[in-house]
């Protein structure tokens, strides 16, 4: 059986990538455990991040208190920053699921180091979301109104709403997401509570793990249960955002209502979340000293990603246009004119450059390879996606069928404030994550790493079929 | 505990968490059924209902024309009770007055000297007006017209129950949302109606005509 | 700002309020645990039900008209004023004001109780005390000199009243009465009495072939508008016969945006044009048209055709009505036009017109007033109803003439630029609150009665007056009445009982004027408009507050101007050239200076106003008159001089001005998004000729791809088939109510609206009875605007206190809203049309808004109403975003709620709330019903009375209230209704029918009659 | 009465040598611990197929169908018209259907999951060593006492770096 490893080339496909710089288990265990220590910058940013969660929430009460008429509305825009938020933060979330669920599925080698910090974006960017609609709400004491529960008005709500849709679809996906989470850090939790020296968190481990042992017929059971929750996760997670644009899409504003819909914003909220991903990973590989773990094969690996899902929602924007014209429905070619000739001009260019015209730069290898651009560029796709919620939902408010309800449209404080917050929310989870639980999955990196062998040691790693590779050729097990 | 019985044992208190939401859902927790407030006077409805045979609407008297019901005027009050006072003058067939509740009356309609002994009953216009809790509300945005319920044969005792006996009247029904639609969606049984006021030759007679049925569109009552 | 209601009911007297029915209080709350308190009458009065609505008839005196208005009063609270259908002038209609007088009635900022100085200010104190003061200072007066330096001042009258303040002050010995109205057009009374011996004449538009007016606002203000209104939308309904109408004018106000055409003149020039008018016809002592048109600046081809036109067209109508120094001249002109052109008799009706509005002075009485309290002549004055100070030029010095006399007493309700000036305040009745008289037309009188017990702590000025005659032998004997009623009565043609008889419909036969009007000699010449500057100012009434005297109603100031859509401003309007001259932008603001003074707004650019002309709205600056009045805009007579017409009114148009743009920039509080509609045919019209033709006039929109449809003709299928037909499964569900032949029978209903534009002319009287009706709250008041930033202190800094600072944010609650578009004139130079469309919830077949709303808040009724059920709304306002027409409103601050700043019925508005319509907390949906509660009231009447629903037997508020009768409401699945009818017009079409959303509510197309067009 | 014996192994060959051993001597009663799981031992081992998937597709199963049912009951329930669709719409209920299909099926694959692992577990000491959880592999022999002794010897054999016994 000759060998089927490739030498590693920097730019080769994104299966089959290495860790040349990790030996054992032991180290994998040590050097991610070791990451979960507390510094001074961390409780820094963990004090920022949960004053503004706190500054955020009590804009909240205050909002709550006095009347959605501090928002920044200005009807008919009566959707704005914590609908746009919500979008945005619920895109967000797609990448993680793309990362640990699809590329699971399509056996992307490269997922394996950087999928748990995705899938912990996401339940946090998930559970930001789920927020926004709330806040977004003129009664938010009675949002349990929308969720089917028996009631003494023998009324129930309308399953034909695409809000009640995202009820379920957001509902079911911050579940299915804390829950893959969740199994996922079962076998790294029974790590940490076998390494832990202290007895009240030992004890605490020991109940979150669940008393995970490693053995094999769990590792059997859970390897299929990972399967078929990849498996559920991945329509689910192209169910989620295409729900979230059927809130758009069911009405007949002009410049929502369009069948393009629900591809545009799943691709939308993938590229947004890998963006996101970069933000975290980039800081985090640097700062926790995980660059042999998180290579940077990995970043152009996932680069490769942000560039392809960044071309279809180029794609998506220019489709828009071109199907307004098509069309000749008045309506929706005077929409899109305004959008980016009109009144919201700017808006819409910051859209088009942030999200089409600077990711093409990834073209470039060298660009890819570098973290640094990766992390500015990765910032502005997050401001150029959030922007793009805001050119769908302002400006297709502002400018309807009836001029005379012509309006414009200007956030204010309490936004602003809730907006920041909602990163404060966000942050201080993720933030609380990396210090307390293993920010990569130690499992599963244990899985390319090589295992140690009587013989001798030899490269290793996954096809791209995703088998593992042969460690010799004479492969205990094969051998009748 | 064995392995086996012990996630048993999770799943079991899951369900049961489920289940009690939903059972508190559905058990109306928000009325405000068996509220019996004090009233400033101590109107004894069995005595004038029960005992003196007077009917609903002689006081409640907006109740088959309004959606309001009406609330007795002063002066009905002291239509009778300018005679019907207290401890002087007896009434025939009527052996045990509530003098307290009647005093209680007198306090607004009356002078009183610093014994607290009854004096003269003022003119009408230097009555005051007696502070009457409310028992039976339905929210503002709910319009309960009456003159449609009881103009359609519902007898009060359906909705209000056993006034009548009540020494002091207390919220009957529930009140909610789910107690009216029932109503309206399964039909008021005139029999059923005629029982609760003690009518049992008349619900028997009843007993075969056919449940009347009301729309339960959202804006017949809310809007 | 607001005051927290009282908790405790107040109870003065014993029939007082409040049966078990609480206020309408604010719904939508959790509020059942409270406890709450039933309060029952003392002795039941008779005739009423707890519940249930009683009616009053009574006189509307808001302005000189005296319409008749039947007062809804419910459980001791009158809570809808609406036209009285029998009364000869409004017919049933109401204009916005005169149903803002409930606003009056319940203003928070009213007079509790009578005030005595105190060193500065005004301190509460007791009737007797203020009565005895007076009392003693009128004897001091008489002593002195007879009591020939007491006066009396009091606003417009129309009935008895005069008399009966004349009769006291003689009876005193003292001075004369006066009756001051600066909305009088007091210039066209004086030329009616000279030509027509009648101060208005009744005018027939339907009957005119050709209506020329010239400056004359007969839809706005000038006369008895509902009355005129009424005439003009049944002319124009005549469709293709109907009259031409061109509107003459340097300002195109509401009326003249109801003209097929618009001769935009200097103002000043109008009597050029009146007199080559008078020539074309005939009549002696005309001019050329060469003069007119040098004098105007209308091109001479144009004025030829109009004065060919009016030749060739009789009979025609010939409206003279500008507020020139020679106002009266141009009306005489017209008049004479008239005369000649053989349209007295036809068009206009001498022998019918309103009788009892003559009487009336304007300013230059009051300057001669201030001449003589300036000279010291005057001891006491009596002030009732108006308010001088801020409506009379400074340069008549009317304010320090009163700083120069002793005593002053004012009557007025509100406390007022003038009655702040007062000694003592003797706070009259409202007059929904007292008895009283009117003789609109001849030989009928309207009867005044109050509706309900006074809300506060006042009396009727004529009950004060007889009680202080009675303190002086003399007076006593000449004032034998025991009340101001019994004097009344007593001049009641046909006495005591028929009086009582006749108030059940307020109305009674005969005449009590006494007066007598002798004809004014009209002076010949007048001052010529002068001055320096390159621009003309032109001064105008506001059709919503008047000269002022609206502004402390928020349903008023709420309430967007028909012309230009502002509300809670004051605004410059200036030629969009004239503008792109100056270097003016919409909102900057624009100094406007005369020899008398100057005034800054911000500008607002309108085609309507001839360039060479400026326009400011009177009403807003007000110094002292309440807290929806005080500190908005600016008052536009600070830039007039003390020039007025052969009336003795206030010259408007009189001063040649300078125009600068000023520092500062505000956003105009405009309701308007575009007043353009893009081609998008969504108020449509026609001409003439076309409807001749059998043509639909403008096609309507059909996309590619559009699923095709048809008219749905007359609406005539209910609901559920609508709604299921094509699109649902007809077998699969069980469709309960929805099924046609539900025992219930709400589904053979579908209840529909038909909005004729050849009669709407914009008044907006229907929003302002929408908000009457709907408990709409008004949201542009200063305390009602939004956060601006984190932290407050207690005095209410960080929070936008700019006047309408809601609207400019678009938050404005009218369900009903009169869009305003304009057709033509995009060169700026040519004319253009206008075309109003009234847009509400169009209650659609097929809603967008309903499927998306999650809880079912939002639905389809089986009877065609699209229901907004408020308790079930959780706010997610996904409804709004579907409606393609914008017509749904959102609760943003807690505006029905009593303990936040945004309160919207501070106390005792709150009392005019409509019990049978929920009061909105904050976060919720609103939008027009249709008026269900009306239709629930009409099924639940029947029911108790065993028969069906009648057609046509009750209406929306919008409709009833309507001065054009241009909305008709019903079922339109039944041919007995008018509306069933009414959709089957050729000129029907629905808004946006390519949406596919089958409308309930059909407009029938404007019809337009250009010039040259068929006749 | 059954002995464990617990070795732990530190190369994975080693591991795999030790399990074929077992197997050839006809100890059926053991289990694998490692680290990471490792397709060399399921060769091994040859375990058969996971029934999760049962749990997935029944869970699944009654996830859409409760999806479906509760949207069509409750719209009949009360039937309200809303933008002129019929009243059980079947078209958007199946976005319920799908998502509760989801919903229930993962968590049911879930729950599947702890049931045939049998978690949570309340001890975890018995037949097992932290090391298991760090770098090395191991296996938990049950036998009877008296073939202790040979168990012991195949592991050593194998290559275990140590064997001890369980209580």
């Amino acid at each position: 059986m000759a060998s089927l490893v490739q030498p590693v080339r920097p730019n080769v496909a994104t299966a089959n990538i290495q860790l040349p710089g990790v030996e054992s288990y032991e180290q994998v265990d040590r050097e991610i455990a070791g990451t979960l220590v507390p510094t001074r910058g961390w409780f820094l940013l963990l004090g920022v991040s949960i004053l503004l969660f706190l500054w955020g929430a009590g804009t909240w009460v205050y909002q709550i208190y006095w009347g959605l008429g501090n928002a920044g509305y200005n009807p008919p825009v009566m959707w704005g920053v914590y609908i746009i938020t919500f979008v945005f933060w619920v895109g967000i979330g797609h990448a993680g699921t793309l990362i640990s669920a699809i590329l699971y599925l399509f056996r992307a080698g490269f997922r394996t180091t950087i999928y748990r910090c995705a899938e912990a974006m996401t339940v946090f960017a998930v559970m930001t979301a789920g927020l926004f609609p709330i806040i977004h709400i003129g009664r938010p004491w009675k949002f349990f109104w929308l969720v089917p529960y028996p009631n003494w008005r023998l009324i129930w709500p309308n399953f034909k709403s695409p809000l009640v849709w995202d009820v379920f679809a957001i509902s079911t996906y911050l579940t299915v997401s804390a829950t893959f989470l969740y199994v996922g850090l079962i076998p790294d939790l029974a790590v940490l509570r076998d390494r832990a020296t202290n007895p009240f968190k030992k004890r605490l481990l020991a109940v979150m793990s669940l008393g995970w042992r490693n053995s094999e017929p769990e590792w059997r059971h859970f390897a299929r249960m990972y399967l078929f929750l990849a498996a559920f996760s991945t329509p689910l997670v192209l169910s989620v955002h295409s729900v979230v644009s059927f809130d758009f899409a069911m009405a007949l504003t002009p410049g929502w209502h369009a069948t393009i819909f629900p591809p545009y914003f799943v691709a939308g909220a993938i590229f947004s979340g890998i963006g996101m991903v970069f933000t975290i990973i980039i800081p985090i590989r640097k700062f926790f000293r995980l660059q042999h773990i998180v290579t940077i094969n990995h970043l152009d690996a996932a680069a490769k990603l942000a560039l392809f899902t960044s071309m279809v929602v180029g794609c998506a924007y220019l489709i828009e246009f071109w199907v307004a014209w098509y069309s000749a429905n008045e309506f929706e070619q005077a929409y899109f004119w305004n959008r980016v000739f009109g009144q919201w001009w700017w808006a819409a260019w910051i859209m088009l450059t942030c999200n089409m015209i600077f990711p093409l730069s990834l073209f470039s290898q060298k660009l890819r390879r570098n973290p640094t651009w990766l992390f500015i560029l990765s910032i502005l796709i997050n401001i150029g996606m959030w922007y793009e919620r805001f050119v769908i939902i302002v400006p297709s408010l502002s400018h309807e069928f009836e001029p005379w309800q012509w309006s414009g449209y200007l956030p204010s404080w309490v936004d602003v404030s809730i907006l920041a917050g909602s990163f404060g929310w966000f942050f201080m989870w993720f933030l609380l994550f990396i210090k307390n639980l293993p920010v990569i999955a130690i499992a599963e990196v244990k899985e390319i790493v090589p295992p140690r062998l009587r013989s001798h040691q030899v490269p290793t790693g996954v096809d791209v079929a995703g088998h593992h590779l042969d460690y010799s050729p004479e492969t205990p097990g094969e051998r009748d | 505990m064995s392995r086996r019985r012990s996630w048993a044992l999770a799943s079991g208190f899951f369900a049961i968490a489920v289940a009690a939401l939903g059972l508190s859902a559905y058990s109306g927790a928000s009325s405000s059924q068996g509220f019996a407030p004090e009233q400033p006077v101590n109107f004894p409805h069995p005595r004038h209902v029960k005992q003196l045979g007077m009917n609903c609407l002689y006081c409640h008297y907006a109740a088959n024309k309004s959606p309001d019901p009406g609330l007795p005027a002063v002066g009905t009050c002291m239509g009778c009770h300018s005679l019907v006072a207290g401890p002087r003058q007896p009434i025939e067939g009527v052996a045990d007055r509530d003098t307290a509740a009647i005093t209680q009356l007198y306090r607004y309609v009356a002078t009183f000297d610093s014994s607290g002994r009854r004096g003269a009953i003022k003119p009408a216009d230097q009555w005051s007006a007696i502070p009457w809790v409310r028992i039976h509300k339905v929210p503002e945005y709910v319009h309960f017209p009456h003159m449609r319920h009881v103009n359609a044969g519902v007898t009060c005792q359906t909705c209000h129950g056993p006034v009548p006996e009540m020494q002091r009247v207390y919220q009957y029904s529930s009140l909610n949302m789910g107690w009216c639609v029932n109503c309206h969606v399964q039909g008021y049984k005139l029999a059923d109606g005629l029982l609760a006021a003690g009518d049992t030759a008349g619900a028997r007679a009843a007993a075969n005509v056919e449940p009347k049925k009301a729309r339960y569109d959202c804006a017949v009552c809310h809007y | 700002m607001s005051q927290p209601p009282k908790t405790a009911v107040k109870r003065r007297d014993f029939l007082k309020v409040l049966g078990s029915t609480g206020a309408a209080a604010t719904a939508v709350g959790c509020s059942q645990e409270r406890v709450e308190q039933l309060i029952p009458y003392l002795v039941s009065p008779d005739h009423t039900v707890p519940g249930v609505s009683t009616n009053y008839a009574t006189v509307c005196r808001e302005c000189a008209a005296a319409c008749g208005v039947i007062a809804e009063v419910r459980d001791g609270r009158a809570i809808k004023l609406e036209g009285n259908p029998d009364h000869p002038v409004n017919h049933g209609a109401l204009c916005a004001k005169g149903q803002s007088a409930l606003q009056g009635l319940y203003n928070p900022d009213r007079y509790r109780g009578p005030m005595i100085r105190q060193g500065d200010a005004l301190a509460p104190a007791t009737w007797e005390a203020a009565l005895t003061l007076v009392r003693q200072r009128l004897d001091e007066a008489r002593a002195a000199n007879g009591g020939g330096g007491v006066r009396f001042v009091s606003q417009h009258e129309n009935g008895s009243f005069g008399a009966f303040v004349d009769q006291w002050m003689s009876a005193g010995g003292f001075g004369a009465h006066v009756a001051y109205d600066p909305e009088a057009d007091l210039a066209a009374r004086a030329a009616n009495q000279a030509e027509y011996g009648t101060p208005w004449p009744a005018l027939d538009f339907s009957a005119a072939r050709l209506i020329v007016s010239i400056g004359a606002d007969f839809l706005d203000g000038w006369g008895a508008s509902v009355a005129h209104q009424l005439s003009f939308a049944d002319a124009r309904a005549k469709l293709g016969d109907a009259p031409r109408f061109v509107y003459v004018g340097a300002r195109r106000s509401l009326t003249g945006l109801n003209a097929d055409e618009w001769l935009a003149c200097r103002p000043g020039s109008e009597l050029a044009i009146a007199n080559a008018l008078l020539a074309a016809v005939g009549g002696a002592g005309g001019g050329t048209i060469a003069e007119a048109a040098a004098a105007s600046g209308v091109s001479e081809a144009s004025l030829q055709r109009l004065a060919d036109e009016l030749r060739a067209a009789t009979p025609s109508l010939v409206l003279g009505g500008v507020k020139t120094p020679d106002a009266h001249l141009v009306a005489q002109a017209a008049a004479r036009i008239n005369r000649a052109a053989g349209n007295v008799g036809v068009t206009i009706k001498p022998d019918a017109g309103l009788a009892g509005i003559g009487g009336a002075v304007g300013a230059q009485a009051m300057a001669a007033l201030a001449t003589e309290m300036n000279a010291d002549a005057v001891r006491v004055l009596f002030v009732r109803g108006a308010n001088p100070v801020h409506s009379v030029p400074k340069a008549a010095l009317f304010a320090e003439g009163m700083a120069k006399v002793p005593f002053k007493v004012s009557f007025s309700s509100y406390p007022d630029e003038t009655s702040e000036l007062c000694d003592v305040v003797l706070p009259d009745h409202h007059g929904l609150e007292s008895w009283g008289d009117s003789e609109p037309v001849r030989g009928t009188l309207g009867l005044q009665q109050p509706v309900m017990d006074p809300v506060f702590n006042t009396r009727s000025t004529g009950d004060v007056l007889l009680d202080l005659a009675r303190s002086n032998g003399a007076m006593a004997s000449r004032m034998p009445w025991a009340t101001y009623r019994d004097f009344i009565m007593s001049r009641y043609p046909t006495g005591r009982g028929a009086f009582t008889e006749a108030l059940a419909k307020g109305l009674g036969q005969g005449s009590s004027l006494a007066r007598t009007v002798a004809t004014p000699t009209l002076a010949s010449t007048a001052t010529a408009i002068a001055g320096d500057g390159e621009f003309f100012l032109v001064v105008h009434p506001s059709p919503a507050l008047g000269a002022g005297a609206g502004a402390n109603k928020p349903w008023l100031q709420e309430l967007p101007d028909p012309v230009s859509k502002i509300a809670w401003q004051s605004w410059v309007e200036i030629h969009p050239s004239t503008a792109a001259r100056l270097g003016i932008a919409p909102g900057d603001h624009v100094t406007v200076t005369t020899a008398a003074g100057s005034v800054t707004a911000p500008a607002y650019l309108y085609l309507g106003i001839q360039p060479e002309t400026v326009a400011v709205a009177l009403g807003q600056g007000h110094a002292a008159y309440g807290r929806y009045a005080q500190g908005i805009g600016v008052n536009a007579v600070d830039a007039l001089g003390a020039a007025y017409d052969g009336g003795g009114a206030l010259a408007l148009s009189q001063a040649k001005a300078q125009v600068a743009k000023a520092a500062g920039h505000s956003r105009l509080v405009t309701v308007e998004g575009s007043a353009r509609q893009h081609g998008r045919g969504i108020a449509r019209a026609l001409t003439a000729a076309q409807l001749a033709a059998g043509e639909t006039g403008e096609a309507h929109h059909e996309f590619i791809g559009d699923a095709s449809h048809e008219f749905l003709p007359g609406l005539r299928a209910p609901v559920a088939n609508d709604a299921q037909g094509d699109m649902g499964s007809q077998g699969s569900n069980d469709k309960g109510m929805y099924a046609p032949d539900h025992w219930s029978g709400m589904a053979s209903r579908r209840w529909a609206m038909t909005i004729d534009l050849a009669r709407c002319t914009g008044c907006s009287a229907c929003v302002t009875a929408c908000y009457a009706e709907n408990n709409i709250p008004t949201v542009g008041a200063r305390w009602q605007g939004r956060s601006l930033r984190p932290f407050h202190t207690a005095d209410g800094a960080g929070w936008d206190t700019t006047p309408g600072a809601n609207i400019l944010k678009g938050r404005e609650m009218a369900w009903l809203r009169i869009e305003r578009y304009f057709e033509g004139g995009e060169d700026g130079a040519s004319d253009f049309e206008t075309r109003f469309l009234p847009m509400l919830c169009q209650h659609c077949g097929n809603a967008p808004c309903e499927s998306v709303c999650p809880v079912f808040a939002t639905y389809h009724a089986p009877d065609g109403l699209n229901v907004q059920v408020y308790n079930r709304c959780v706010g997610t306002r996904y409804c709004s975003n579907g409606c393609p027409y914008k017509v749904r409103y959102f609760n943003w601050h807690g505006y029905g709620e009593v303990d936040r700043r945004q309160y919207a019925f501070p106390e005792p508005l709150h009392l005019q709330l409509n019990p049978d319509v929920t009061v909105r907390g904050k976060g919720v949906m609103e939008k027009c019903s249709f008026c269900v509660q009306r239709i629930r009231d009409a099924e639940n009447v029947a029911k108790l009375e065993n028969r069906e629903v009648q057609p046509d037997e009750f209406t929306t508020a919008c409709a009833q209230a309507c001065p054009s009768r241009a909305i008709t409401f019903g079922d339109a699945a039944n041919e007995a209704w008018s509306v069933a009818r009414q959709v089957d017009d050729p000129r029907a079409y629905h808004v946006f029918e390519e949406l596919n959303t089958f409308t309930a509510v059909v407009y029938l197309q404007k019809v337009n009659h250009p010039a040259g067009g068929t006749r | 009465m059954t002995r464990g014996l617990i070795a732990a192994y530190h190369e994975l060959d080693a591991l795999v040598e030790g399990i074929e051993a077992l197997q050839h001597r006809k100890f059926t009663k053991f289990t694998v611990y490692t680290p990471t799981p490792r397709h060399e031992i399921e060769h091994a081992i040859k375990p058969p197929t996971s029934k999760i998937r049962l749990f997935t597709l029944i869970g699944g199963l009654c996830g859409v169908t409760f999806g479906y049912w509760i949207a069509i009951w409750t719209s009949d329930y009360w039937p309200l018209v809303v933008g002129g669709k019929a009243i059980a719409s079947w078209i958007p209920y199946t976005i319920i259907g799908f998502e509760v299909m989801v919903l229930v099926g993962a968590l049911s694959t879930v729950y599947g999951m702890f049931i045939l692992s049998r978690v949570p577990k309340i001890t975890q000491t018995m037949g097992f060593d932290p090391r298991f959880t760090g770098g090395h592999y191991g296996i938990y022999v049950e036998t009877s006492p008296e073939r202790l002794k040979e168990a012991e010897a195949t592991l050593r054999e194998s290559g275990a770096v140590e064997v001890t016994n369980e209580r």
